[in-house]
């Protein structure tokens, strides 16, 4: 997010430990110091974030409307998903967030083999949830749990329901369930992917060095953003997978 | 500072000759270019929807249209609101009049993030591409408020997805403008500019980013909804499919309301400026203006569900909405009366700005006053969705804002192209805009309070006499903008070249010359005593325009 | 971090200057992160009515709140970012609240709707 | 709060001679709330215009006067003044149109017996009111002085039911049911407007309540024409208009969103394919179950399907021919 004068880039590939306080190759001509720029992208990144709270803010108020009225479909469909996938996706993420914290630290300790270690494991996860997710999302659209009007669960998945549940009838809103539940993760997914793109390119740039005490705004910003893709992860997963 | 710019501006060191080409505009990181981008692309924003209206108000010449067809009447309605609306009302003065001057108040060398800045530029530029392919594929007419189930009907076709997609990425604009500018205010203030030393402006945009920030993000996800409804069918809003046409209606609102002080904030903004500078004395009460904005910004979050009074809410709700609605007539008073608090005992000059300013003060006092009766209860139920309610929402977005915008383009005109326009057409066009406006909007009360709904093609006969004057007044209206435009890019050409400081304003944007180098300073510039802090000014001659400290003859 | 001229704009805001996590800090905040998603599975398994949710939603807000305060590093960043986060999940918490106030106080009348238009449903009220 | 309720009457006695005529209960009360705020508005509108003419004239910047005169840039106590002023303005405000809403929208409670009620069914783009005894309308009918209770729901998409004269509005809301109560309080015939946006014919979705001077008239009313007489052609005519079709398709040969009926039965038209079709049974029973299948030239396909039992349909075709016969 942080901008940097139109010349700074072309000096791009020099030492990123170049001008710690002063003037670096990624100083923005606007800013004053390389502190100015830190603090002022650490605020833009936290107003972004402030901005997904909403964004993801409305989805959760159609969840906690359609739970708040219809809870026996929401009791019944939990049983769809499997809590043990979405557990080992918290356990996942809550180590990608550990690393990618430590990638700060490791920037800001001008640590740079640790530094690119650390987003290499911050992506292998985020892959790793990926994959869980992928897992999931073809299991049930393969037993015909689609979304909305195409969600037609096939009698094999009916019968792996618990008894009590299997004992009920499908309730005709389940597809309305799975639309919040498809929304609410597709859209988590989304955000998961797109860190990992933020990460890559991070990566990228701290090969080439460009990271260290003097500057390491990039790596922060994009570690904030990951951590709240983490929490909102935090709530989704006993919302379904638990309640 | 005293032998500033007396000859001719230096435009060679201009920001308006720093680089040629279609592509040193398009793609500058300049704050300055970008606003004047935003301008001209709200500009066609406005003559487009303006011509939208003119051709609603012909068609309602007479109580049985027929001009255009029933169909052809709601396609235009539709797209006049949401082109206004989201292309000309809500960007209108933060995005162009705020992206220029921002800065330039903080004496700061660009806004804190020029690249979101560009980006949220194109991001604008894209809804607006959507928003005229909407047009294309045969325009949509499901009103700019898309209440569910008709706008999700499946006999909608590719034009509603269109527009919602035209909203998610034109909200996302808005976002990042919101943010941009809440960081620079925050970040980029000149060393001894503390938090009430800020023109009051920026504190209008400051609040105006906070409710940018926090609600434009719900019409985003509203958008996504809407659009994966209509083509998944996925039982959220379409009671065909199990879901609440109502929730749509909340989502809705949660944004569209405060964006309603996105609009009206700024607007404000400017009027506290100019109301200052042109009586030449300091505004009163900075510090309650400046907290109202603040408190219009978090009391507009709660106050969607006055929308919904007959919708089917709940009566807990509309109670509950209806008490805070009514609070927010408070910060209003407040800058209301502050403002002529400022006038009392100043020296008035009469120039454009400020005559643009005096008219706001009758139209955002009857915008505001006739809120009062769409808050309260018991007389929005008859009032609801009729002419009553298109007057109100007009007189505060048209009027007001779109008064307070030419307040704003006026003032900061000459900083903006060095060049000074005609006094004589401004005050024209100031007149103009004001009879017109009066004359389009009072009839529509009297027909609302008479029972005449709102969206209607056709109408009851007893009702022609007021359409008509409505009509005409439209074209009196629109004139104004054409006299107003006409004056302004006359002056490009024929202009006399404007001094840094026309106006005798103390806020620091008027410390750059006219228009203002690249990097706006060349060192820090110190924060002047205070925004509002006229003395020392003096004027040497209309070349010079006013320079701080003694002039030696 | 930034060096001894941090000028008077970044003072501003920059309270505590740059923190950097110590390694303890950041296994710690995972651990109890880890230990906690055990724990709302556990609670999960028993059925406590009602209790579930508020459990299950009261030990994610103290996770969310682990991550933020160390992870985001907010406990040592401009308080400003504090208010930031705090105020937007107050304004969704109270989006959804108000929502959920006012569509479960009508849902009688969709139900009523509901069993009005099923195949030999009750009359309409 | 004494003093203030007796300003407030002593206005409303004054209120403004523009609004419509008062028909209903609650119209009285919200006329009082709204001259209350008319006279508010329009004290504080003067206000606030006249300080601005004033000012400008007496302290215009002009020659012998260049500089502002000394004045405070500040008075807390003229800031707290018109902050507190409006504030308890719009509470009084707040309590006094809320307990007038809260009267308006609430059961009727009156001791004038059961409330009448009636079903009413909003959609494009007519409206449909089934009274008690089975009797359906196209327009409302309700006693004077007795309360009515209209429990209102949408078919397609959202309406909104208006009587200006009764100061009254509910949206009719598709999925669910929404109420208005109301008692009216003058006999005689008031316009009812659609006035939420519905689609093409919004502005005319009208129809009329009707206002029995007692419940003898009323009672007449709704045992007449009941279709227990058993003529079909009467049957079709209330099949037509309770089903909606008269929202787009007139009887005498005003052209709207669909063909007129009139002398259509038997007759070749023309389609939109080029076709030509004769209008009988089948091509009745095909139009209203598929609608989109043969579209006559010239009009768009964007009628709804029309679920009818068997009767209903023989009775709308008897109905049709009738129309054709008709000189």
């Amino acid at each position: 997010m942080s901008a940097r004068h139109p010349t700074g880039a072309a000096e791009a590939g020099g030492s990123g430990d170049a001008g710690t306080g002063g003037a670096g190759p990624f100083l923005a001509h606007h800013f004053e110091d390389m502190g100015h720029q830190l603090e002022t992208t650490t605020l833009g990144i936290w107003l972004f974030l402030g901005s997904e709270v909403l964004f993801f803010g409305g989805l959760f108020t159609a969840y906690g409307v359609y739970r708040a009225n219809h809870p026996e479909l929401f009791r019944y469909a939990h049983h769809f998903l499997d809590w043990r996938l979405g557990a080992t996706n918290t356990l996942v993420l809550i180590g990608s967030s550990l690393s990618a914290a430590w990638a700060v630290r490791a920037a800001q300790l001008g640590r740079r083999r640790v530094l690119t270690a650390t987003l290499l494991v911050t992506i292998a996860l985020a892959v790793t949830f990926l994959v869980v997710k992928y897992i999931e999302y073809s299991h049930k659209l393969h037993e015909g749990i689609g979304w909305g009007a195409s969600c037609h669960p096939s009698a094999e998945i009916l019968a792996t329901l618990p008894e009590h549940a299997r004992a009920l009838p499908v309730p005709a809103r389940l597809g309305t369930f799975f639309a919040i539940y498809y929304l609410m993760t597709g859209l988590h997914g989304i955000h998961v992917l797109v860190g990992i793109a933020l990460f890559a390119w991070i990566a990228a740039r701290a090969g080439r060095g460009h990271f260290g005490p003097g500057y390491y705004g990039p790596v922060d910003a994009v570690a904030l953003y990951w951590h709240l893709v983490d929490m909102i992860w935090i709530f989704l997963f006993p919302l379904f997978y638990l309640l | 500072m005293t032998t500033a710019a007396a000859d001719a501006p230096d435009r060679a060191g201009s920001y308006l000759a720093h680089g040629r080409g279609a592509r040193s505009w398009l793609l500058s990181l300049d704050h300055k270019r970008i606003g004047v981008m935003y301008l001209v692309a709200i500009g066609a924003s406005l003559l487009l929807g303006g011509v939208f209206a003119l051709v609603l108000r012909l068609n309602l010449w007479r109580p049985s249209g027929g001009l255009v067809s029933n169909d052809g009447y709601n396609r235009l309605f539709t797209l006049h609101g949401a082109v206004m609306i989201f292309l000309f009302v809500i960007p209108g003065i933060p995005a162009a009049l705020g992206n220029f001057v921002l800065p330039l108040q903080l004496g700061a060398k660009d806004v804190a993030f020029p690249r979101v800045n560009l980006l949220s530029f194109w991001l604008y530029a894209l809804g607006a591409v959507l928003f005229v392919a909407t047009l294309v594929a045969g325009g949509i007419d499901t009103g700019w408020t898309l209440y569910p189930p008709y706008s999700l009907e499946s006999a909608r076709g590719l034009g509603i997805l269109l527009a919602l997609g035209a909203l998610f990425v034109v909200g996302f604009s808005s976002i990042l403008t919101g943010l941009n500018f809440i960081a620079t205010i925050h970040r980029m203030r000149p060393p001894g500019m503390g938090w009430f030393d800020l023109p009051l402006f920026l504190w209008a945009l400051y609040a105006t980013g906070l409710i940018q920030v926090i609600a434009t993000p719900v019409l985003g996800i509203t958008a996504a909804m809407g659009f994966l409804e209509r083509v998944f069918h996925l039982g959220l809003f379409m009671p065909e499919y199990g879901g609440d046409p109502v929730l749509f209606q909340h989502f809705f609102w949660f944004y569209s309301h405060p964006a309603v002080y996105i609009m009206i904030l700024p607007a404000m903004g400017v009027v506290s400026e100019v109301v200052s500078v042109f009586s030449r004395k300091p505004i009163f009460g900075y510090r309650f203006i400046a907290m109202s904005s603040i408190a219009i910004a978090v009391i507009g979050f709660l106050v969607w569900g006055h929308h919904m009074f007959v919708s089917g809410q709940s009566r807990t709700a509309s109670v509950i909405f209806s008490g805070l609605t009514l609070l927010v007539a408070i910060p209003s008073a407040i800058k209301t009366f502050n403002w002529l608090a400022t006038m009392y005992k100043g020296a008035i000059v009469l120039a454009t700005p400020m005559v643009y300013v005096l008219t706001f003060f009758a139209i955002f006092a009857v915008g505001g006053l006739t809120g009062l009766f769409l808050g309260a209860l018991a007389t929005d139920v008859p009032l609801h969705d009729t002419y009553f309610v298109v007057a109100h929402f007009h007189f505060v977005m048209v009027g007001a804002v779109m008064t307070a915008f030419l307040a704003g383009l006026h003032y900061w005109w000459p900083k903006m192209t060095g060049r000074m326009y005609s006094e004589r057409l401004g005050l024209v066009s100031a007149a103009l805009t004001f009879v017109g406006f009066h004359l389009t909007f009072v009839p529509q009360f009297v027909a609302g309070v008479l029972g005449m709904p709102r969206r209607y093609a056709t109408y009851a006969p007893a009702f022609a006499g007021h359409n008509r004057l409505s009509t005409v007044g439209a074209f009196v209206l629109a004139s104004g903008l054409v006299v107003a435009l006409y004056g302004l890019l006359r002056s490009l050409r024929t202009g006399r070249p404007a001094p840094a400081n026309p106006w005798g304003a103390a806020s620091l944007e008027w410390s750059a010359s006219s228009p203002p180098p690249w990097d706006n300073f060349e060192r820090t510039p110190h924060a002047p005593p205070g925004p509002y802090d006229y003395t020392g000014l003096r004027h040497v001659s209309d070349e010079v325009g006013w320079v701080r400290g003694e002039v030696t003859p | 971090m930034t060096g001894a001229n941090v000028s008077e704009r970044s003072a501003v805001a920059g309270q505590g200057g740059v923190h950097v996590l110590g390694p303890r800090i950041l296994i710690g905040t995972a651990a109890a992160l880890g230990v906690l998603t055990a724990i709302t599975v556990g609670a999960a398994q028993v059925d406590l009515g009602r209790m579930n949710v508020v459990i299950a939603l009261g030990i994610a807000s103290a996770k969310a709140t682990l991550v933020a305060l160390y992870f985001m590093h907010l406990r040592w960043g401009a308080r400003f970012h504090l208010v930031v986060l705090a105020g937007a999940v107050a304004f969704a918490v109270l989006l959804t609240a108000f929502v959920v106030l006012d569509t479960t106080e009508y849902q009688p009348d969709v139900r009523a709707k509901a069993a009005a238009a099923a195949p030999g449903g009750a009359p309409r009220p | 709060m004494g003093p203030l309720v007796e300003i407030a009457a002593r206005l409303a006695a004054a209120a403004p001679r523009f609004l419509p005529a008062r028909a209903s209960s609650v119209a009285g009360d919200v006329d009082r709330v709204f001259a209350f705020v008319f006279w508010l508005s329009m004290f504080f509108f003067v206000l606030i215009v006249a300080l601005t003419i004033l000012f400008v004239v007496r302290y215009r910047r002009r020659p012998g006067r260049l500089e502002p005169e000394p004045s405070p840039s500040h008075s807390t106590r003229l800031e707290l003044l018109w902050t507190a002023v409006p504030l308890a303005l719009v509470v009084f405000l707040f309590a006094w149109s809320t307990r007038t809403w809260l009267s308006m929208t609430g059961a009727p409670s009156d001791g004038a017996g059961r409330p009448l009620e009636v079903q009413v069914t909003g959609r494009r783009w007519s409206w449909w009111f089934d009274h008690p005894g089975g009797k359906g309308a196209a327009e409302l009918h309700v006693v004077v002085n007795r309360p009515a209770e209209l429990v209102l729901s949408a078919t397609d998409v959202i309406h909104s039911l208006y009587v200006p004269e009764f100061r009254l509005k509910q949206d009719a809301v598709p999925g669910r049911f929404t109420r208005l109560a109301f008692t009216p309080t003058a006999p005689g015939t008031y316009p009812i407007l659609c006035a939420e946006y519905c689609g093409t014919d919004h502005s005319r979705m009208l129809s009329s309540v009707v206002v029995h001077p007692d419940q003898a008239s009323f009672d007449a009313w709704a045992r007449e024409g009941v279709a227990a007489d058993g003529s079909l052609v009467a049957l079709g005519k209330q099949v037509f208009a309770r089903k909606g079709c008269v929202g787009c398709h007139s009887v005498d040969g005003t052209r709207r969103v669909g063909p007129s009926l009139k002398a259509l039965w038997g007759r070749e038209e023309k389609l939109a394919d080029g076709t030509v079709a004769k209008v009988d049974g089948e091509y009745l029973r095909e139009s209203l179950v598929r609608p989109g299948a043969k579209v006559v030239a010239g009009f768009a396909d964007v009628m709804p399907p029309v679920a009818l039992e068997e009767r209903e349909l023989q009775a709308l075709a008897a109905y049709l021919q009738s129309l054709a016969e008709a000189p």
